[in-house]
């Protein structure tokens, strides 16, 4: 009985270290497309993990999952150790508002400014009018999208929607981010700047977890890897950085 | 002229002519109330909504308006509403009193009749001077021979709420002592129970023309909600409580419905004008009035019910977003 | 259960519920003309047009029915509408005679007035006779003192068109003859009068409801459009023509119009029956088969001008596409 | 008088040995944002352009002047010998069945299948709709998704979703191609077989003007480089097959 009751507090313990861990993750659609086919995998707080795979691979479909936008088959699926499959909406509102989404398709809303579409997500979490502009002011920024604050999103070009698209899903500093290919639409130096703000956020705390085809990106914002092919996973790299490596290697 | 090509979804469409700079979208700002809260925006469907829901109100108040009216002529119409009754007399004063009286007792018991009077031979016989041309008084030999003959006239005055058989119902006990109704009265009874059935009439249109309206601005609101379905989903998806999801929604609708609420009672008044002038012939009083408040409240709850249907309804489709 | 969350943008919504494969979206298919032309999609949006559309072809329907019924009502009563004028008789049979046939004359020619007829003694003595109770004939002495003294009596008949002074000239006409017109009559000419004025009021409401409803349905129709407005800047952008772009909705817009027609068509019998025996009792015949046509047409055609009109303006939004 | 019109005739000739000619063109918005101002540069039939530059560099709005989505605020830019500051809405109409357009966002109709709005432009040219689906199909082949001809695109990947816009572009044999990063949101081996396929409709006669910030396409699929830069042209680079080479080189 002892061990039981320690063993469980032990195992709650490892999951809270870990940000998401799944197990045999299935997601199948209703068009009957099986997008996941027993993933399993475990990613760490703190980490910066790289989703790739080819398209239609499945990780737009991963992603879905961890916000709980879709609810897996079958499997398990833990997300700050809160289990995705039995949650309730009270729970998944309060998880969903610690995490950051950037879409793959933006989905800005187009019939308010790029202020209002920066500010949702803290309006959502009851932030203080008086303190929204300067928060989403600071936010766009580092985007360099500071003086469009007033602008529609259809007076934007393809690579600035993405960026407010950025500025969004990190205008309430969230523990965990979740990005879909958010490079997708930006020349080379604009993504080095924007992964460099990701890279500054991890080093903060936040979790990132990136779909990305871009490996370019890799060579100078290093991170573990997860290669999907056809809704499995296939490779896994982990990323350990000089200082954290063992003594003796 | 430059015609925005990445304006196509529906919610990007923000209507532009020319390339001139004539103002800077920039500048554009939605009015915002000081908590820092905004309003939504109010486009081509804000507008039917309203159009729809005021027609809808309009005709409501229409119909109310009828009712009172109609209600009101029936009830200044039925206190003159009188029926005779008439009894052959013999000539002996004394028999032809107590049958008078017996015959009143009769038609006082029937149901729906407020009152029974016997006429006085004098107004019978001022009515039938009256009728002859008005060429003075009857007098000498022709009253003589006259007058005996005029029968012995009753006035039955039905209750304002009295059944659609009184007519018969009265006819019947007058039958029984040889009096006749007189037919051409008949007539009045018949229209004044088409009034009546008029007026259930209206009510029916009413219940009906509210039960329409309910369904329209519910469907009208929840196509407001569908073209911003994609707010709804994504504040959802960054975890926004279903209070503040509907809130916006549902003080649209109620600030649609009491807006469209005035307009309908702003419309009413041009259709009083137009038959103000028969109202006041009929001698009836309507009062538009009284209608403001129930429109506007009814307006703004009709507002408000089609919302939390529309949002129910879409909440019930997506709710369970996991 | 799962729900599609990146099923955000409006046209994106198909609706599906628990993630098990029920139906194969795959399989999923539009319903396909053979030529290859794929119907329009039919949501909320078509449906709401469609009652819209419905309810107000309904009203206009109802409207329409009602200016039938009260034109037939008051028509079959208008034959009976008839004035009494009276003229005090002097007694010698030569003189009255010849007034009467004056004052016939002169009542002939007010405008308004269709026919005169000299009511002939017995006639007069007659009613008399039935008015005082009907106990068999006058006779003996008493029709002696009584039958002279009954004035002469003219019948006049208005016109089916006349004029609502009409009762006014005549009075006149016969004020200078020394005759009297039964005033008691004057209540039904009012009552006439009434009914005429009901009359243009109810045009004056199918007007309004026709306005109305062009309004409505452009309005919905143009909303439909701007659901699609995607589609249609895609099909100039692919260098469609304007009609390739226009006839589709055209179609959608007649087809949906005429199905409206068809609808607010049935939905007149279930009111026909309520107020069927009020009607057969009035004597009043009205055909809703007649009905059928106008409604489809109407519908067709409102709702091909609707689509016209909100294609029209949506051109002259975007057609200088350059 | 002779010398002024054979100089005219002359002038055309060249005009339609090229596709696009521009000269100073300038595109203001009506949010008073320049996107070009004073771009000159002509495309001569049967290239392979590039367009680069970072994001809001103007790259878009270029491609929006030349199908006519926007008339350019001054300057002058013919298309197929065709004035696009004076062009006549039935012009136009021709000129764009003759283009094939990949939009930045796809610009999907989400309430057709697949095969509907790859057949779309076929159908705005009149095609015979019994050749439709046979033609859909092999042009879906082409991106690897003849499978998916029935699908609804909210069923599709975003790579997919991308894949399907490529191929309705493609669906017409336009002469003219203009794609705004059609391999925006392909892994790197979708992009190259997307690319070969260009460059194959390329060689069968089509011009292609490509929008992108991906530039390591360029190792494999060479082509003229424009490179924008805050909407003016800073850039020329252009490319020279081996078998082209004056012999004196
Ligand atoms: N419809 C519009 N109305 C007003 N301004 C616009 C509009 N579209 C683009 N702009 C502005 O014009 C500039 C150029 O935009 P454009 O879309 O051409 O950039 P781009 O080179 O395509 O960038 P990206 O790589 O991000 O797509 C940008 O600063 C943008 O904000
Ligand atoms: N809503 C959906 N309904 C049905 N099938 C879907 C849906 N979304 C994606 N799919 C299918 O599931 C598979 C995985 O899709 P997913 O979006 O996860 O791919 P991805 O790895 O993100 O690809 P990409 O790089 O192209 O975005 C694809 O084959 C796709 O067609
Ligand atoms: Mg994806
Ligand atoms: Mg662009």
């Amino acid at each position: 009985m002892f061990a039981d009751a320690y063993m469980t507090r032990a195992m709650r313990l490892v999951t809270v270290r870990r940000m998401i861990e799944m197990r045999r993750l299935m997601l199948r659609y209703p068009t009957g497309k099986t997008a996941l086919s027993g993933m399993t995998m475990n990613i760490e707080k703190g980490c910066f993990a790289y989703l790739t795979g080819e398209s239609g691979a499945g990780k737009s479909s991963l992603l879905r999952c961890l916000y709980g936008g879709v609810r897996p088959s079958s499997g398990k699926l833990t997300v700050q150790g809160v289990d995705l499959r039995k949650v309730g909406s009270r729970q998944l509102r309060r998880l969903r508002r610690d995490i950051g989404i950037i879409f793959q398709d933006h989905r800005l809303l187009f019939s308010r400014t790029v202020f209002e579409n920066v500010a949702l997500p803290l309006r959502v979490q009851g932030w203080k009018p008086d303190r929204l502009v300067a928060r989403a002011e600071k936010v766009l920024e580092f985007v360099g999208l500071k003086d469009r604050l007033w602008s529609f999103p259809e007076a934007l070009s393809g690579g600035e929607q993405q960026r407010v698209a950025i500025a969004r899903a990190m205008s309430s500093k969230p523990s965990l981010i979740l990005a879909d290919e958010p490079t997708g639409n930006l020349d080379i130096d604009t993504a080095r700047h924007v992964m460099d703000y990701l890279m500054e956020l991890n080093r903060q705390g936040s979790t990132v977890v990136m779909a990305t085809h871009d490996l370019h990106l890799l060579e100078t914002h290093p991170g573990d890897i997860f290669r999907l092919h056809a809704g499995a996973l296939t490779e896994e790299l982990h990323y350990v950085r000089a200082d954290e490596r063992m003594p003796h290697e | 002229m430059s015609v925005p090509t990445n304006g196509c979804r529906m919610n990007r469409r923000v209507e532009r002519r020319g390339a001139q700079p004539e103002r800077s979208q920039q500048e554009r700002q939605m009015p915002r109330l000081p908590g820092g809260f905004s309003l939504p925006p109010f486009g081509l469907h804000q507008w039917l909504a309203l159009v729809i829901v005021c027609i809808a109100l309009w005709a409501v108040g229409l119909l109310w308006l009828g009712l009172q009216a109609s209600s009101a002529w029936t009830q200044s119409w039925q206190k003159d509403v009188r029926f005779h009754v008439y009894l052959e007399l013999s000539g002996k004063k004394q028999t032809d009193n107590e049958r008078l009286e017996a015959l009143a007792g009769k038609l006082q018991a029937v149901s729906g009749v407020a009152a029974v009077r016997v006429v006085p031979q004098q107004e019978s016989r001022d009515w039938l001077n009256d009728w002859l041309g008005g060429s003075g008084e009857i007098t000498g030999e022709m009253a003589d021979e006259l007058l005996p003959s005029l029968p012995g006239t009753l006035e039955v005055r039905p209750a304002t709420d009295g059944g659609e058989f009184i007519y018969q119902d009265v006819a019947d006990a007058a039958a029984a002592f040889g009096a006749s109704v007189n037919r051409g009265e008949a007539h009045l009874v018949q229209v004044q129970r088409l009034m009546s059935q008029l007026q259930s009439l209206l009510w029916f249109g009413t219940l009906v023309m509210g039960l329409a309206m309910v369904i329209i601005i519910s469907n009208t609101l929840r196509m407001i909600l569908l073209a911003r379905a994609d707010e709804v989903q994504l504040m959802r998806l960054l975890g926004a409580d279903e209070w503040f999801v509907h809130l916006p929604f549902l003080l649209e609708g109620g600030l649609l419905g009491a807006l469209a609420g005035l307009l309908a009672w702003l419309l009413l008044w041009p259709l009083l004008w137009v038959v103000g002038d028969w109202l006041i012939q009929l001698n009836v009083d309507v009062s538009v009035l009284i209608l403001l408040l129930p429109l506007l409240l009814g307006g703004a709850l009709a507002g408000c019910l089609g919302a939390l249907l529309a949002t129910m309804r879409m909440a019930s489709e997506n709710t369970v977003a996991l």
